[in-house]
């Protein structure tokens, strides 16, 4: 794939990785030989799956009927007013258990299903994804085991709770940065440990392929379900970049349109843009690390977006130009929670708010003209950040 | 002979290099060199805390291996890198990086293998012509749950022998020795000439002398570094290793036929 | 109107109150002359806004762009199962803000916008009313005062700071029971000394005329939503009572069906059970008192349903035997918590789980025979709660 | 003569009788009896205080009709109840309750009017019936935003005279007499005949004095109950409310034909 002048329309992009896993030269399954066939077994089940009819009804119904899809489309007409721009909010927040997570969950636990597992492992961040996995299991009738790192748990209490009471078991991870990246090591450990009764119901577009490719094709209803509801293709998408499940969700449905597509990161965790080529978590990536090659901790107050890596398939769209990919500082993130709780009385999640704050900031300049027409993922709400926020908003 | 590869985090304290040659002085066939990550995947709270203990310290690749040339007089037997992907794979070839220039230092430094644990077969290619240029084997792992075709590609394709991942599991001691251990380092020997050597979880001399009946030996790292982690020295570990060595050696003559063939394999540099 | 056997078909209940505000002998509009004229204006531009496809039409469009209706119906598998009846959840824990207040809300904010009103007043047990009070206030640029008990603010601190987020004031309220009762005395009292440009935007079907008619007419969206979603008209349909408001908007979609319409009360704050008529926050209806006339303290874990009164018309239901109503004790609706989470991966706010707690109970016995298709309304999500309930739950 | 109508939460102490007498003895020409509810809607925090602490003492109706009973022979002055709509309709008429039994024990006990904030005109007519079968005076309110039409009625309807709720609040004391107090007055004088007390928030003689120049006199509420609570003793509101009378007493001077007016309409017994 060469580099592609951004708007230009392509086919091929975000469809199936190659054989190998990679979107370009990003992907891969960079896993021990024990956790090898794990990953080729879950590539064949979700080939199979995403071939049969009955999978996909599955699937719909439990998305409408359950987690309360499809999300609303709502135009922020106060924002669009104060801003000179068209601002519409894909409400992922108003799915069940707060955030898109759910849509990645229900798909890889059906799919767990299928192949006869019992037990899901899963890492968290912010927690959303925890208390999805643990929704899930609830709903299967499966086990729950959810690794967070200690710092994590201590801001994101809410959430916690939340799995304990759905049944899951959540394990403090207590080395390195205590955050997800920490984490997810301790979840690949855990699968190993495993293997043969738990599938790794991975959060993000990241992780061996073909979690990569696995979870955008669970999270392409987001955008599919946005291109339905705009009433004409925007000009710019937008959508906050943590492993960028949300965002790659989001641009699926539109990359084969004139849309600019921008990924917003946390400036102190911002793969895509401070981040060089490196394998951590099972894939081939950009990663945030020092010269030495040592994966560095990333830092931002939205626990689901402290990750030091992208998932591939970003380093892919972002290599390529297809993609671009900003940074906002955590002061603006509380900026952007406040500004759109204020004006348009949504509470959206601490990594949501990276978009806003992005589209806060760039309305008006050359990045996002007067006039433009933006679709914005709000990824979660943020119920679970207002520990958080009550020591830092006022 | 049943071989011994004790593990060693390189750099898990100032004077790692004597721990090193301890475990030469206690008879270790070779020792596998752990250069630490921030993210290993594959090892329990052991070797985490080991590498971490490391890192901590300022340690690099690049002091690892200054160690290693300093040391090279004192230095008898083969000495193998084990890390992970990201540091193996790190940089350009264009600016000095990849797994080409990462081999050749490794090669300068006096190492002739290379265990990484989140390379698999499949993605091996690029990293086993890197390290067949420079000279070093690229072992690679086996695990209970490969199945047939890829045990079979294993065993063509690693260098030096084959490392059995006795367990499914991560690195660290346990209190038996996997039932998977002997399973399949035979299934393994089955499709491959050379050595087999059993690792991950193996804690006691007993316990290496059990998987060495069915492989070739042993690799023992966690229990180790444990001991170093507690605060024990040079020659504390000097004994520990002995032991294993006098095990392993008992297994030995138990078993002629084993020897013999472990003799003819010849890995031994 | 005389008593009417359950599942008797009646047209005409639950349709508009009498000229003097009353359902049967209750209802009415028992405030001080300051107040009366506030009420009137606010029953002409109900009449006048209803009869206006315009006003329904904006209302629409709110409920589906921002608040996230239609919200899902979803068939509890594994409960209904378990217990051997159908058990359909009509999801108001999905919609925007996390229960059916914010449907009450939108039309109240609709209705001060079109009398010229720029301020919102709100009485909140739970928060989940001054949460979607605080919510309209910032969507329609208006400013937003909610009252609220001491002890609801201690236990349910998420929703407060919700609030603040939002822009709005939440003013403690220190006297008698700290709870929802005098947080409505304040509210009304605040009414009173701003009754020019402030709008009190009252939570339930209680209060004087037109509130429990206008109340319920915007809750009706409830039930009219899960009528068209059921496949079937359900055997019960059955809903928490606190004010009564989402048991209102639920039972206004089935009341000229055969199904048995049952109320679900805390047994601590249980009007309908154990009250006696009369006159409290402006209306006749049932109230917990004591033989002098003193209204009760109610005493429930869900804050929500801490309240000595109800809504006339479900004063008016009971008595004619149209709808029924039972109690359920804190301890069943821990358990209810708790079973719905295991089982269907949903954590319902306390006040729901008391519909929940019914079934679990009665599933099996003549109240509730085996084989029986159940209407539940979840009215909300239990995030707030969790403070509470990790206290009480393990 | 300008009327003062005192207001005195029954039961607020134990002695509180005796607070009655030494109102009557300051020159009050009637009292209002507030019947303490639990959720007194129009009252401020003051009222609300003091029917809180009249209830945690276990007063009820019923004590304070008992209680008013017992001092019939000092009670030289028309007593005037002041109570929320719950404890007037209570109970059914089958079994004792109802409005009707309630104004008759009001009658019983020497009450001869009632005043409830939270009984509009509109659903006043029961309770208009009950009072006037039991020689009660049910005193109506008018708010500053009572729209002209209603205040006829309110007027027209109104038994003993007229309450001029002075201001849209609570009862509570204010550092000014409220602006709506003179024109809200005015309009109902040219509905009515009846005299127009002024009533909320009137905290000092001279608020007092500055109502009674519009009005026919004032009640004066929260600014004694306040005293009450604060530990004044009889005597000491006594003086108070003496001084409430000179001020008023004084509006009579400066307004002769104002006096002349509130002696025709003879409302006091
Ligand atoms: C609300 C929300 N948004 C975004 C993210 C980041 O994940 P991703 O980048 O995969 O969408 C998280 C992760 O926890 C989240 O909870
Ligand atoms: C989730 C929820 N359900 C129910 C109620 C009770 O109100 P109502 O009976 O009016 O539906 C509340 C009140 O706060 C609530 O928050």
């Amino acid at each position: 794939m060469n580099a592609t002048a951004p708007g230009a329309v392509i086919g091929s992009v975000m469809g199936e990785p190659s054989a190998t896993g990679r979107f370009g030269q990003f992907g891969g399954r960079y896993v021990p030989e024990s956790l090898v066939p794990a990953c080729a077994a879950l590539e064949a089940a979700f080939r199979d799956a995403w071939a049969d009819p009955a999978f996909h009804e599955r699937l719909a119904r439990l998305r409408s009927e359950f987690a309360g899809r499809p999300t609303a489309l709502t135009p922020a007409l106060n924002l669009s007013a104060q801003l000179g721009v068209t601002l519409l909010l894909k409400r992922e927040d108003l799915a069940h258990t707060g955030s898109h997570k759910i849509n990645n969950v229900l798909g890889q636990a059906l799919l767990a299903q299928r192949m006869g597992k019992t037990h899901l492992i899963a890492e968290t961040g912010a927690g959303q994804h925890g208390v999805a996995t643990a929704t899930a299991a609830a709903l299967f009738g499966m086990r729950a085991t959810v690794y967070m790192g200690e710092r994590d748990i201590a801001r994101q209490q809410l959430n916690v709770f939340r799995m304990e009471l759905l049944g899951a078991e959540v394990i403090p991870v207590t080395s390195g940065s205590r955050t997800l990246k920490d984490a997810t090591n301790e979840a690949m450990r855990a699968w190993v440990a495993a293997v043969d009764e738990a599938h790794f119901c991975l959060g993000s577009v990241g992780g061996p392929h073909p979690y990569p490719w696995l979870v955008r094709e669970l999270q392409r209803v987001i955008g599919e379900e946005a291109r339905a509801q705009v009433p004409a293709t925007p000009d710019v998408v937008v959508a906050c970049v943590g492993g960028g499940s949300n965002a790659a969700g989001t641009f699926a449905g539109f990359v084969d349109t004139p849309a600019r597509l921008i990924g917003v990161e946390a400036a102190g965790g911002a793969a895509m843009t401070d981040g060089r080529p490196g394998v951590v978590h099972g894939y081939r990536s950009l990663v945030l690390q020092d010269d030495d090659g040592q994966v560095l901790e990333a830092e931002s107050i939205a626990a689901g977006l402290d990750y030091p890596g992208v998932g591939p398939e970003h380093a892919h769209l972002g290599t390529t130009g297809r993609a671009e990919y900003r940074t906002v500082t955590d002061g603006e993130v509380l900026d952007a929670v406040r500004r759109l709780a204020r004006s348009e009385g949504i509470i959206c999640a601490l990594e949501s708010a990276h978009a806003v704050a992005w589209v806060l900031r760039a309305a008006g300049t050359p990045d996002l003209p007067t006039g433009s027409t933006v679709l914005l993922t709000l990824s979660g709400r943020g119920d679970k950040d207002m520990a958080t926020l009550a020591g830092e908003v006022r | 002979m049943k071989r011994l590869n004790p593990y060693l985090t390189g750099g898990i304290t100032p004077d790692w290099i004597d721990y090193l040659i301890a475990f030469q002085e206690a008879g270790a066939d070779a020792v596998e060199i752990g250069l630490p990550f921030s993210d290993p995947m594959l090892d329990g709270a052991t070797i985490q805390q080991a590498s971490d203990q490391a890192l901590r310290r300022g340690v690099t690749v690049a002091s690892i291996l200054a160690d290693l040339t300093a040391a090279r007089d004192r230095i008898r037997i083969p000495l193998i890198a084990m890390t992970y992907a990201n540091l193996v794979f790190r940089g350009a070839p264009a600016h000095g990086g990849g797994p080409e220039a990462f081999c050749r230092r490794l090669a300068d430094a006096g190492v002739s293998g290379l265990i990484v644990p989140d390379v698999p077969v499949d993605e091996a290619d690029r990293l086993d012509e890197a390290a067949a240029a420079a000279g070093i084997d690229l072992v690679l792992l086996a695990a209970p749950v490969t199945p047939a075709d890829r045990l079979a590609e294993i065993g063509r394709r690693s260098r030096g022998f084959v490392y059995a991942v006795s367990v499914m599991d991560t690195t660290g001691e346990r209190a038996l020795l996997a039932e998977t251990a002997a399973p399949l380092a035979r299934r393994i020997k089955e499709v491959t000439d050379l050595p087999v050597l059993i690792g991950f979880g193996i804690s006691t001399p007993a316990q290496a002398a059990a998987a060495a009946r069915t492989g070739d030996g042993v690799v023992i790292g966690a229990a180790l570094m444990r001991r170093v982690l507690d605060g024990a020295s040079p020659d504390d570990l000097r004994a520990e290793v002995a032991a294993f060595r006098t095990a392993l050696d008992q297994v030995d003559q138990e078993m002629p036929v084993a020897r013999a063939h472990a003799e003819i394999s010849g890995d031994r540099r």
